[in-house]
């Protein structure tokens, strides 16, 4: 299987969904000439041209809201935010618009529009640019959200979600985008709504989501290795929808459990889990679930004490050892 | 760079004297009309004012949930702009949604209906008066949020283009909404990239209970589209013939040269904001007896009709009879109808939930906590 | 001791504030002439003049702005939002201003804001106009968030989070605004971060905050009444700060918990409370902790669905006899 | 309805010629200046050229996380405009932030090591190349999203007018701030409310990779206040002595009569958007080379002044010297001073619990998670 990037990948599936349906259009800032700030969008203004590869102005209401419109009429819209950090000046746009039109026409409309970019975490451009809002996404019922680990899943799911009929959030890492994996050459799509279990364990489950899943795996190894604890590792991939049933399943196997994500803590995706485990699962419990997030403050800017900010595999191993 | 030009009216001139309807008639955009065509317009406006002045009355009775903004004083807008709509032209517009949605077509009953919050409204008892929907009609609502809905007309305006459809979005708002950052945001994407869309400000002079004067720099409103070299013009609300010259004008850039404008239009509401505006503080009661005696957009309509001798007394109080009628009855559908069912709570939120299949390709849970 | 409403209480809060300090000014839409859009501020307009009470354009993310700028320079302002929902449009002045300016200038600089307004849960507004975004706030590190639920907390929070030195959103409730109770005359403050044990019980602990702690008290009456539970309500009144201590005695005390919110599920501040119970408590749990929330869809409009949507005394006692 | 008129530049003309230095120095906001005060304003810029210019190296020995963004071609803007602060006047700008911090007196060893995330920087490390802060000099930071500093700096502006003093604050921003909603919204409250504030575009003709011409519609950009009678003017920011002069004009309106200015700068940086930007898409190195050798704004003050006969060719190469001496030592202060502790990761957040005492009236937990 050739063996390309994080970043090649999420290109490749733009890539072949506007070949394969000609309403696909890739809209943001520096998307087009600039060859995307991160280089994810490089190449596809000169292969499919300024009619859909469209270089926008820096207002992400106004062209956020223009592409939640032009699906209403059946174009399906790739819009890219630079950073996660500027979805807050469009947050109306995606909340009260893309997230309620379809309701509140009572089904008449859906908005095949699928919202990504990068969250920066761990590159160290301080408060205003590190902002990972997927537990905002996935509390409101008319949004999905997924955010990939690895090349393969960025291309599947991203594929899915420009099929899917709905707004999606696809949630990618800046970190991740030099990140090499194998990616079959031949068409595939990662449903949305399905975790992975990128390792398999038998004494502690510990459940991530994006970035964080290769942390928990570095862990996991170094848990093996120097503990000799098995740790299962569990890529929700998915957060709305998100995979139940793998994740109880898990936890049915292991009856320990250890959620690490790069969120902060209050209200994190994380919590959701907690008690979702907790009220499905109370009995096979052996111990309370604990949780590893980034360290409660506005992400600081000084490259050694964010690396401390957020989670990191010794943290995730002191924590996993801690877990009852 | 360039040294391009806004196409612009000769002098702002917010306080628009009353042109004189024959030679508005003349006017290539009214000059086609038949005198059926004009008994539809006028009877337009009287079934909007109609239906919400029976609003009004349901909602005193407490069968009405939330807000009900009516666009009574203001249907020359709605139906004058709606009246011009060909078959690629799409409208949508704020919370003040009424009169649109009739001038599209929609039906007493679903309208009521919705009002109501029964299964049978336009949006299912699932929007309610501020959320109209019709995209069969080309119409997209019924927006709550002040001016969100202006960058939805650009983006329907720019997939009419993307499709290359000679079609364009009109995309009302109020005179409150322009200090809203998105519509500008709007402006200028709508003109760096000629998108066919006509921005509408129904300037009513208030937002809530504030005066534009109060909540506005600078007039006229429209002449902030100058600063993107956006054509704008201004137009008398009051008077129908003249909205639509105004409209098929801007129409005519949109279809012809793809090509936004920025209109503002002058109108009054003689209710409230909204039912609940106890409507003391912020005008005078001798401002709004003045727009009802003298400037009312049905009663000037009528008073042309007739002068056209294109309508009657007979006429006349045939169509008022009817609209009333309808107006009676879809106070009665909406009575009639049920409220949906619980289950219809979890319903309509994703479209591929609606439809999902063994073959979807979105698995796992969608929907968390109690269902119904 | 008197007895005034919800309302009153909080305009009593300004009003003293006002008189208090005349940095203090009061700016939203349609707080000065009109009076208030549910009239909190009626006559403070009149009696302090148009310099301290300001009417705004509907430009959510300007004026927040300014009153964040203004507070920089030691002017207090409380801002209204009319809605909670509108705030949306403000999100990044408030998200990547007022929460991370004092950290990203080392402390330099701090933001005496506060920013106050209903949430519109059961008053028939749909979907666009329903949203109650305290886990949002909660979330973020540099943001208070208190939720008063009666008359009298309805005034010493807002107080106290007028003299508080650091931005604070004061959640208030449109379906409170009538209700009535004891305040007293005399200057007193409810501090943030302290919950209120609303009612005793020994059978389960019911924790809720805002509009959906009277739904709670109400239900522990059915309890009691009809079930013979002996349910104690514990009203949160701040989110962050979070009273842990007095959760956790509750818990140590009932061993069984319900928690009641009107937000939507997942990753609402019950998420969040769930995962800190099970982890500091886990051993005190005789069963598993469960959730009354909105049901997970946009705010429906119909009057009577919205009923069943949002929590309700019958529902919460449902929850509170299913509790293992 | 009112009919004020903008005061507002002459004739729209984007690209400025340049104008004679020696009458520019005879402008009253020129005239009063000294020898000496000359000497600093161009001491003031070089320090800024060897300041930045030294970071690129530390940069690029992987001491500096994330972005860096440069101030060189730009420096005549901020050093022009905050020469002319007076006790009440305050600033804000954007991310490109360096410059004014310079400007406004604060020190490069705290600049430099902000830079390299230490805890003897301006912010403790905390803020970074972005976020630079010093209230005591009457600087609001350093903002790192488009646009929304503008809103703050009619905050600051605000509370200036609210406590009667007789002061102004400057909030800049890039080109491409102008089409964020935000920036509008304090455009109308600034006009509405006639804040004593000042809103300079400097247009450096690129917001990243984007020309105006594909961002904004509309020039020049200033004259989208023409839309809220806000008063509006041009510049050339090559220019020190004019940057002072059209600075100068526009705090005199804010000054005495309370009043907004939209001031469009025109400048140009020479480097990428930010060190990471290769620079190849979207603009000729002729026009960077242009830039560089014919309208250098240090390089044409510099011949200014000996023109003038007020720089000699020995205080010239003592200027320089003392600027490079000073950027070497702030990278040798920023290498030798220490990381912040990892406790200081959740300090700075709130004032009430960096300041908890017993009688504090704050209860409750704080954060939650681990703790460092
Ligand atoms: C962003 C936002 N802020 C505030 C409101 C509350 N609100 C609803 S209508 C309205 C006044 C709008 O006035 P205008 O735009 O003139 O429209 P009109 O009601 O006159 O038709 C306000 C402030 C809202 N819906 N959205
Ligand atoms: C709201 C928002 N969107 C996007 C960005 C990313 N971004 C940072 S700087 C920049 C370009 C700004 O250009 P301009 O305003 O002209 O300032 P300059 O860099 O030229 O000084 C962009 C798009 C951001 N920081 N904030
Ligand atoms: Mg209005
Ligand atoms: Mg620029």
């Amino acid at each position: 299987m050739p063996v390309i990037s994080y970043r090649e990948a999420l290109r490749q599936a733009m890539a072949e969904e506007l070949d394969r349906d000609e309403n696909v259009i890739i809209m943001g800032e520096e998307v087009a000439q600039f060859n995307g700030a991160y280089k994810v969008t490089e190449g596809l203004l000169e292969k499919y041209g300024p009619k859909r590869i469209v270089d926008t102005p820096i207002s992400e209401a106004g062209f956020m809201g223009l592409g939640i419109g032009a699906s209403m009429l059946g174009i399906r819209p790739v819009m890219e935010f630079m950073f996660w950090s500027f979805s807050y000046v469009a947050f109306d746009q995606v909340f009260n618009n893309a997230a309620s039109i379809r309701y509140m026409s009572g089904g008449l409309i859906n908005l095949p529009i699928v919202i990504r970019g990068p969250a920066n975490g761990g590159t160290s451009v301080g408060a205003t640019h590190s902002h990972t809002p997927e537990n905002f996404i996935a509390n409101t019922p008319g949004l999905k959200v997924v955010c990939p680990a690895t090349p393969y899943d960025a291309k599947g799911l991203l594929k899915s979600a420009i099929r899917d009929n709905d707004p999606v959030y696809v949630m990618e890492n800046t970190i991740l985008y030099n990140d090499k994996g194998e990616v079959p050459a031949e068409d595939y799509l990662v449903p949305l709504g399905l975790a992975d279990v990128k390792r398999e364990g038998t004494d502690l489950s510990i459940i991530a989501h994006g970035r964080a899943v290769l942390t928990a795996l570095k862990a996991a190894e170094i848990l093996q290795a120097e503990h000799d604890v098995s740790a299962e590792v569990v890529d929700l991939r998915s957060i709305r929808p998100l995979d139940v049933e793998t994740i109880l399943n898990s936890v049915r196997k292991t009856h320990r459990v250890l959620l690490v994500e790069e969120n902060k803590p209050f209200c994190g995706v994380g919590a959701q889990i907690s008690h979702l485990i907790q009220s499905e699962a109370f009995d096979e419990l052996d111990a309370p679930i604990k949780r590893v997030s980034a360290i409660d403050a506005p992400a600081i800017y000084s490259m050694p004490l964010e690396k401390i900010q957020l989670p990191d595999p010794q943290r995730v191993v002191r924590a996993a050892l801690s877990v009852g | 760079m360039s040294t391009k030009t806004a196409t612009r009216a000769a002098a702002p001139k917010p306080e628009l004297e009353p042109r004189a309807m024959a030679a508005l008639a003349k006017h290539p955009a009214n000059a086609g009309l038949t005198a059926a065509d004009k008994l539809r317009l006028y009877r337009d406006m009287v079934r909007i004012r109609r239906f919400e002045e029976r609003s009004v009355q349901v909602y005193q009775k407490g069968k009405i949930g939330g807000f009900l903004h009516l666009y009574i004083g203001q249907e020359a807008v709605a139906v004058g702009a709606v009246s011009l709509l060909g078959e690629h032209d799409h409208i949508i517009t704020a919370y003040r949604d009424h009169g649109h949605a009739l001038a599209v077509g929609m039906s007493m009953n679903e309208c009521m209906a919705e009002l109501a919050g029964k299964v049978t409204g336009c949006s299912k008892g699932k929007g309610g008066s501020m959320h109209f929907f019709a995209p069969d009609k080309k119409y997209w609502g019924g927006h709550g949020i002040v001016g969100g809905q202006i960058p939805l007309g650009a983006g329907l305006a720019y997939a009419l283009k993307y499709k290359g459809l000679k079609g364009c979005c009109i995309a009302f708002m109020g005179d409150g909404a322009v200090n809203q950052g998105a519509v500008h945001e709007a402006y200028n994407l709508a003109a760096l990239w000629n998108l066919p869309v006509i921005f509408v400000i129904e300037n009513n002079k208030y937002s809530m209970g504030t005066s534009q004067e109060r909540s506005s720099a600078g007039e006229p409103l429209a002449k902030r589209a100058d600063g993107y070299d956006m054509a704008w013009d201004m137009g008398n609300g009051n008077i129908l013939y003249e909205v639509r010259e105004k409209i098929a004008a801007a129409m005519k850039r949109a279809h012809e040269e793809s090509k936004p404008t920025l209109l503002e239009i002058f109108t009054y509401r003689y209710r409230g904001h909204s039912m609940s505006d106890p409507d003391q503080t912020y005008r005078d009661k001798q401002e709004i007896a003045d727009y009802r005696e003298n400037k009312d957009p049905i009663t000037l309509f009528q008073k042309c009709l007739q002068a056209e001798g294109v309508l009657d007394d007979a006429t006349l109080a045939k169509i008022d009879e009817e609209a009333r009628a309808e107006a009676e009855a879809s106070a009665k559908f909406a009575d009639d109808s049920p409220f949906p069912q619980p289950e219809a709570i979890l319903q309509d939120i994703y479209f591929e939930e609606d439809n999902r299949t063994d073959q979807s390709n979105v698995k796992g849970r969608m929907f968390f906590g109690d269902s119904v």
